[in-house]
């Protein structure tokens, strides 16, 4: 135990989970309330990945009591998901940056750390380990678990391990652990964050229950979003590292242009000839042939040349615009939603797709500006809204253009695909301001809001016309009294007379404004 | 005697009818009813340089009732028409604010949402107020003569003879108070005069102490005050007694934007009530000062200057624009003011001595005629 | 004639030199010379129940030349004291405004760092005018005696004969005009009265109608007004046509806080001017109208009625605190009107017709003696 | 290579070099910009821990020069610390989680990553090695190396080495590395960095060279802080997993009562005493014999027991208020300087101490709101200052108590010093709000405030006193003048009056006011 170590300058190493261990505040787990709302994420988290990359519609469960003495909370989360082969179940809890996600596609989540620091967080406040039930598809067994973490090797510790035959069709993973906690405190955090899960997942059944409240999202459609898939490489994305890296992996006889039009994504044989060409590259150069400073010279060529197709969504799963308007009809309840999914875009090599959504009225209440719904990768962001990309736009946008006053009842929800969401931190809860993704979220918003600009016109003309012929209604009666005694002529002939003529002048404007709705 | 009252009570109330009957025409041929009544913006008001003085230009607006914008104001129009007409055919003398009184109704009314809603025929007495101004311009009568009062707040002293409702007042012989002018001056005669000016003040305090000293007596002239902007009464009187009694008129106000503007207002009229100027501009009127030379020509001391503000250099840019400021000397003027930024108030004069106002400026200025015309 | 100016241009010149001389006094025997001044605030208002007015307190404040914070004000004492001393001596009545400038010097000096800097006399004339109250404080004269203008608003009418100055005035024969209260009402004689009562109007506008309609010549009454808050020349003028024709005052004012408190001043004296009451209250005055019972009494209709704001709320609080408005009626008014919340205008009588306010309201109250005392 | 595999759910595990390579954000390495900032403070306070720990007054060179193509930038930076241990070299530059600083003390890496990502950023945005030379004290040799790093296994890469005969008694280590950087953006936050570090550092000589700016910040004494010792855990301190590693890596066969008073901090016979017969243990048990759950009730019990020694400051390197004077001196120019160390404290069993300076006058501006200056552990902090609570708590208090009317020339400079500084995030910009430390800052602003006032409250005194002269003289000639006018008197006479009775108060005065200075 190094803590003890009277010596000057001792150099050692340290495990990444004792890494983590001493900087838990790096992954959120800072103290009990945040590491509570911490653990409840990472574990739904899950759950949805392991159902929605592979189609099933998510059966989601999960509960929270607290035990004794009260700042020991439990909690268990459920999915219906392909489960976790079971000879792997021991790393995937147990060992920090062991895990299935580092592959170049979308998902929730992409560190590998989230599921190992909410076990390690239990462990060093309750002693407790995790216990999971777990299923495979198309396995006959069903494996239970409890695991504890051997911190500083970084290896997982098996306390337990049933296995048993497997009698119902069920797939799928249960975890539960029992962690230090304050539910009261990080309640309104959880709940929020399931709510805000229900919106991007109306194809979910989402079921919570916590010590002193419940609440139960029934799906709206059994529609999925397609699952995204693994993707290569592009060209912009790429740094030394990587490029020497693909270099080394790949046969080394093959040439440069079979080299490039294998390894990254979009390149045919017309492109890999064009980019060759204009990059003056010998594309029949064996790849072992190439000298340090000729594939210093190739990254450099890649990352210039402006001819390589825009990165494809292949390996993107955004929600689309019937299903984002679902999610955001069932929690949100507005009289009027409009949702707009851009095409691929990207930066830095990332493909990214932003969906925004726009909600008007119903339930939602006035405001000042903008509630406004963050979500990357169907992640809820709750924290650092200030600070967030979608917040500067969604502040920047002279809404008035779109006959938007405040306080008026509108939401903005924004979701950002990517196969690497730009981050401000590790705490993944703002988006920072990277020029590429900002200008869509720009653009999307704007579409959406012309949209919404025509519904808030259709609905404001309707209400001119009533309100000019009860404007000037109300006024015969006088002009008729004043008339009549000026002139001595009869107030209810004057009266007549002047409802008559209204009636005329409605009936021609009424013609005319129906034209214009109909442009 | 042109500027006296020459409609009798039976010929304004026979003119405020016919309105009412033009209109009630229309509507009777089923046609949308609409007033054409002169615009009173100062775009609209012209400045016509053989009559010196403010006038209303020639364009119209249309006052539909069938307009959104327009109905509102229709309905007040119509409205206080009856008002007026009432007053006359009672031989009442209301306020202003009794009009805004007899004429404010609540009217109910379903809204959008079916829900009900009240609203006043107007709300304030700027409405109706608006509303009269625009009945004086559509009747071309002016208010007294169709006997609205007002608060009047001018005061005169002088050798006048006036006589009013069988009275005869000798205007030198109130002692230390004053003749106080009435709203309607079109119901006094004017007997006789026995002065070489008239002095028109700025400020009733000054008024008041040349009254004291009898200014008046000693320089043989009819002096008067405005209290600040004059109210049309004082106007009037002013213009009666000098054009009745062909005497220049003299105006001493502070050396601002707004005292070379009151005394425009006597010599050519407002430009918010540029449709009466025929009957209320005093075009023998002419600025004595303190102009914005006279604070460098008398040498005023730099603790009595005031600094201008901006809302006064803006002031001096309007007045720069009006045509009526367009003489050379005004122009210079105004252009030393906005240059200088510098203004001073009459009673600056105190800082020579008690009297120097009435002793040396007054008389000294009208004597080298170094007023502007 | 208690309330006439007794004393002569010589009798103030001694009284003011007087103070001069025992602030030198002081000095000559090298002790910090000092003022005593009777303290002007509310706290050291007094309400004197056998006299029925406001009168100032005994409390004084000691303003020290060498003590920091009354520096600079007794430097404007003794300033003030000359310039008035000086327009005793030449003869002059200077206004309040004059005053200030003449006596507005700049005063060169080093400040702290040796940097020059210069200090006015005084700023504003809010300065000068809180000295000159001082003064007549410190001297128990009043500005007029002194011989120092203001601008007068007062007006009246009725049969009222007066002479000033060598001329005898009949205030019955103004036609449609009326008679311009001065600020030097001392200067002026009342030969005789030939009255029921006299009947004050807080509005100008009001006077005016009532003027045009004779009301006074119908109800044998004098008809004054002192155009909202009355000038010093107005109350004087009202105090002695009462006091020395042995007539009651009546006073009509908007139905609100400030018409009450308008009321009290006349009847009373104003806190801010409290050591002048003695000489200025018109003890004989009685409130006629409009009270907030009378909005109830006489039925004025709801949209002629105003929603109190929360200014009148707190006015009306501070008058339920004032020692003369103790009496049974004004607190059950007063606590109406807190209740209620709503208050109106005199005007507000034209919605029952022009004619109301003066062939039925004002002779109505006043034969039922409808009035509070 | 994975970003190429096709299998689904493929599981595998990361080195930690690689996870940071993937997220380098994360350590502040997000753009060429934050890099070259980054770098440049990762290089200074390692040469600065290399200085300081060891009582060496720092020599410090930074030079920065731009390179062709101009988005290329070479840092050097060169210091006379006690140099790395030759064999040392490699895994100290090319491993992450590799290094000295794993220990209980105050030091400025603690993470031990920083000076890795740069090497890693380098690389992979140049290719280019890192450059080091370095000597130790009593080493006889000087070494020369080139590295990189294999960033997927987390092994240093040794590209030259050199080592020859030391002539000279030169010690110390330069570092020299050629990173992706746009000096224009990062030059006022460099700049910024450096004049700070020079004003926590006054006994440092720091001599700044780039590419258009040069700064020379020479030392203005010669005394060092006293460096911090390698401390033992505090019982406050500790979670369940310490307790067992302490408990696994010591003879088992020692007493309870032993263990607690040879592994905690400030635990002598006499506490271990009161604390055992507290919490009913029995301290005669040997460690082996006891259970899971008697050890998760010790540290239940040891958690609870209010009677420990508060942890002490051995462990921490406060620059003490002579020093922390001296700094501020030599950068703001200021007119008076207070500062305060305050006693040492704790939080959650690790020890803190809190350092406050206030700068008035002088050169500082006047400002509507007191400017900040952050430091902890000697780093000066830059971003985020909106949210660290030093700001909160300047923010808080209510300079007008202290006759602070703004806008002010007012400076405050506040040094947290702590084993373990509560950090907001890995960013080390900006300190958490812990309810301590917060306590601590405010409290020590206020010493220092009492101390401002007393000194403004002087000066005022003295001011008010002519100003009264000044005041009352200049009316004497208007009185005067009046007086003569109502009187007839002689103005002169009546000036040289009341200018006597004037000089006879003041003296009065004057002595009065004397005493009260002497309070």
């Amino acid at each position: 135990m190094v803590v003890l170590s009277v010596l000057e300058e001792r150099y050692e190493s340290l495990s990444p989970s004792e890494f983590f261990y001493r900087n838990r505040e790096i992954a959120g787990f800072s103290n009990p309330t945040r590491a509570l709302y911490q653990t409840v994420r990472e574990l739904v988290e899950n759950s949805l990945d392991a159902t929605e990359l592979h189609k099933i519609p998510p059966d989601i469960k999960i509960i929270i009591s607290i035990k004794e003495p009260p700042d020991l909370v439990s909690i268990l989360v459920e999915d219906n998901g392909i489960g976790i082969p079971h000879e792997e179940v021991p790393f995937v809890f147990g060992r920090v940056f062991y895990g299935s996600k580092y592959v170049l596609r979308q998902s929730r989540g992409v560190f590998g750390l989230g599921i190992k620091m909410a076990v390690l967080y239990a462990q060093i406040t309750t002693g407790k380990p995790i216990w999971i039930r777990t299923s495979t598809m198309n396995s006959k067994i069903i494996a239970e678990y409890r695991i504890k973490m051997d911190i500083s090797r970084n290896m997982p510790i098996v306390i337990s391990a049933n296995f048993r035959k497997k009698r119902s069709k069920w797939h799928g993973t249960i975890v539960k652990l029992i962690t230090k906690g304050n539910w009261t405190l990080a309640r309104r955090r959880i709940e929020d964050y399931i709510r805000r899960t229900a919106m991007i997942t109306p194809y979910a059944d989402i079921y919570f229950k916590g010590p002193d409240v419940e609440l139960i999202f029934k799906r709206n459609t059994r529609k999925m979003p397609t699952p995204p898939k693994v993707g290569k490489p592009h060209p912009y994305g790429i740094d030394l590292e990587m490029l020497r890296r693909l270099i080394e992996i790949h046969n080394r006889n093959i040439t440069l242009r079979d080299f490039i039009m294998k390894c990254f994504e979009g390149v045919g044989e017309g492109i890999a000839h064009n980019f060759l060409e204009w990059a003056r590259l010998n594309g029949d150069k064996k790849l072992k042939d190439l000298s340090t400073s000729e594939i210093e010279n190739l990254l450099n060529k890649m990352k210039s040349y402006r001819g390589w197709r825009r990165p494809r969504a292949l390996s993107l799963s955004p929600l689309g615009e019937d299903l984002l308007r679902k999610g955001i009809e069932r929690i949100l309840s507005p009289e009027y939603v409009v949702t707009v999914t851009r095409k691929t875009s990207s930066y830095s090599g990332n493909p990214f797709i932003v969906e925004v959504g726009l909600a008007w009225g119903g339930k939602i209440p006035m405001v000042r500006s903008p509630i406004l719904y963050r979500f990357a990768n169907k992640i809820p962001l709750l924290y650092d809204e200030g600070v967030d990309v979608a917040r500067q736009v969604v502040d920047k946008i002279d809404w008035s253009l779109y006959r938007v006053k405040f306080p008026a009842p509108l939401a903005v929800i924004v979701h950002l695909c990517s196969t690497k969401v730009p981050f401000k931190g590790v705490g993944k809860e703002a988006i920072a301001d990277v020029v590429e993704v900002e200008k869509e979220i720009e653009n999307a918003i704007k579409e959406a809001a012309r949209s919404l600009r025509k519904y808030l016109t259709l609905i404001e003309r309707k209400r001119a016309l009533i309100a000019k012929r009860i404007t000037i209604s109300k006024y015969i009666p006088e002009v008729a009294r004043a008339l009549a005694e000026v002139t001595g002529t009869s107030e209810t002939k004057i009266a007549k007379k002047l409802s008559l003529i209204l009636d005329r002048i409605m009936r021609t404007e009424s013609k005319k404004r129906g034209d214009i709705d109909h442009e | 005697m042109s500027s006296k009252t020459n409609t009798t009570r039976n010929d304004v109330l026979k003119h405020l009818e016919e309105i009412g009957k033009r209109i009630l025409e229309d509507i009777g041929k089923e046609r949308p009813p609409k007033l054409k009544i002169r615009v009173r913006s100062l775009s609209n008001t012209v400045w016509c340089p053989e009559e010196k003085i403010l006038k209303l230009g020639p364009r119209c607006a249309v006052r539909e009732f069938f307009n959104l914008r327009e109905t509102r104001k229709f309905m007040q129009t119509v409205l206080m028409l009856s008002l007026i007409v009432r007053a006359r055919r009672e031989g009442d003398y209301p306020t202003i604010r009794d009009l805004y009184y007899m004429g404010k109704h609540t009217i109910e009314y379903k809204d959008l949402h079916g829900k009900l809603r009240r609203e006043n025929t107007w709300e304030t007495q700027d409405e109706s107020d608006y509303i009269i101004q625009d009945i004086e311009v559509l009747t071309n009568l002016l208010r007294e003569d169709m006997g609205i009062m007002f608060d009047a707040k001018g005061r005169m002293v002088g050798k006048v003879i006036i006589r009013s409702k069988g009275n005869t007042i000798d205007l030198s012989k109130m002692g230390v108070g004053a003749f106080a002018i009435p709203p309607n001056v079109g119901d006094i005669d004017i007997v006789d005069v026995d002065a070489d000016y008239v002095l028109i003040v700025e400020k009733g305090a000054i008024f008041e102490r040349l009254n004291n000293e009898e200014f008046w007596k000693k320089h043989n002239c009819v002096l008067m005050t405005g209290k600040g902007q004059p109210d049309r009464g004082t106007r009037r009187m002013a213009k009666r007694i000098s054009e009745e009694f062909d005497l220049p008129v003299y105006i001493l106000t502070d050396s601002d934007p707004f005292g070379f503007y009151i005394y425009s207002v006597y010599k050519y009229g407002s430009i918010s009530l540029s449709y009466e100027s025929e009957r209320l501009a005093v075009t023998r009127a002419k600025f004595l000062g303190v102009s914005t030379s006279d604070i460098y020509r008398y040498k005023i001391p730099r603790k009595f200057i005031i600094k201008a503000t901006d809302r006064d250099i803006r002031r001096a840019r309007e007045l720069l624009r009006y045509p009526w400021f367009q003489s050379k000397i005004w122009k210079e003027e105004l252009s030393l003011f906005i240059k200088k930024r510098e203004k001073v108030e009459i009673e600056a004069f105190s800082g020579f001595g008690f009297k120097y106002l009435s002793d040396k400026y007054i008389p000294e200025k009208i004597e080298r005629e170094e007023f502007i015309d």
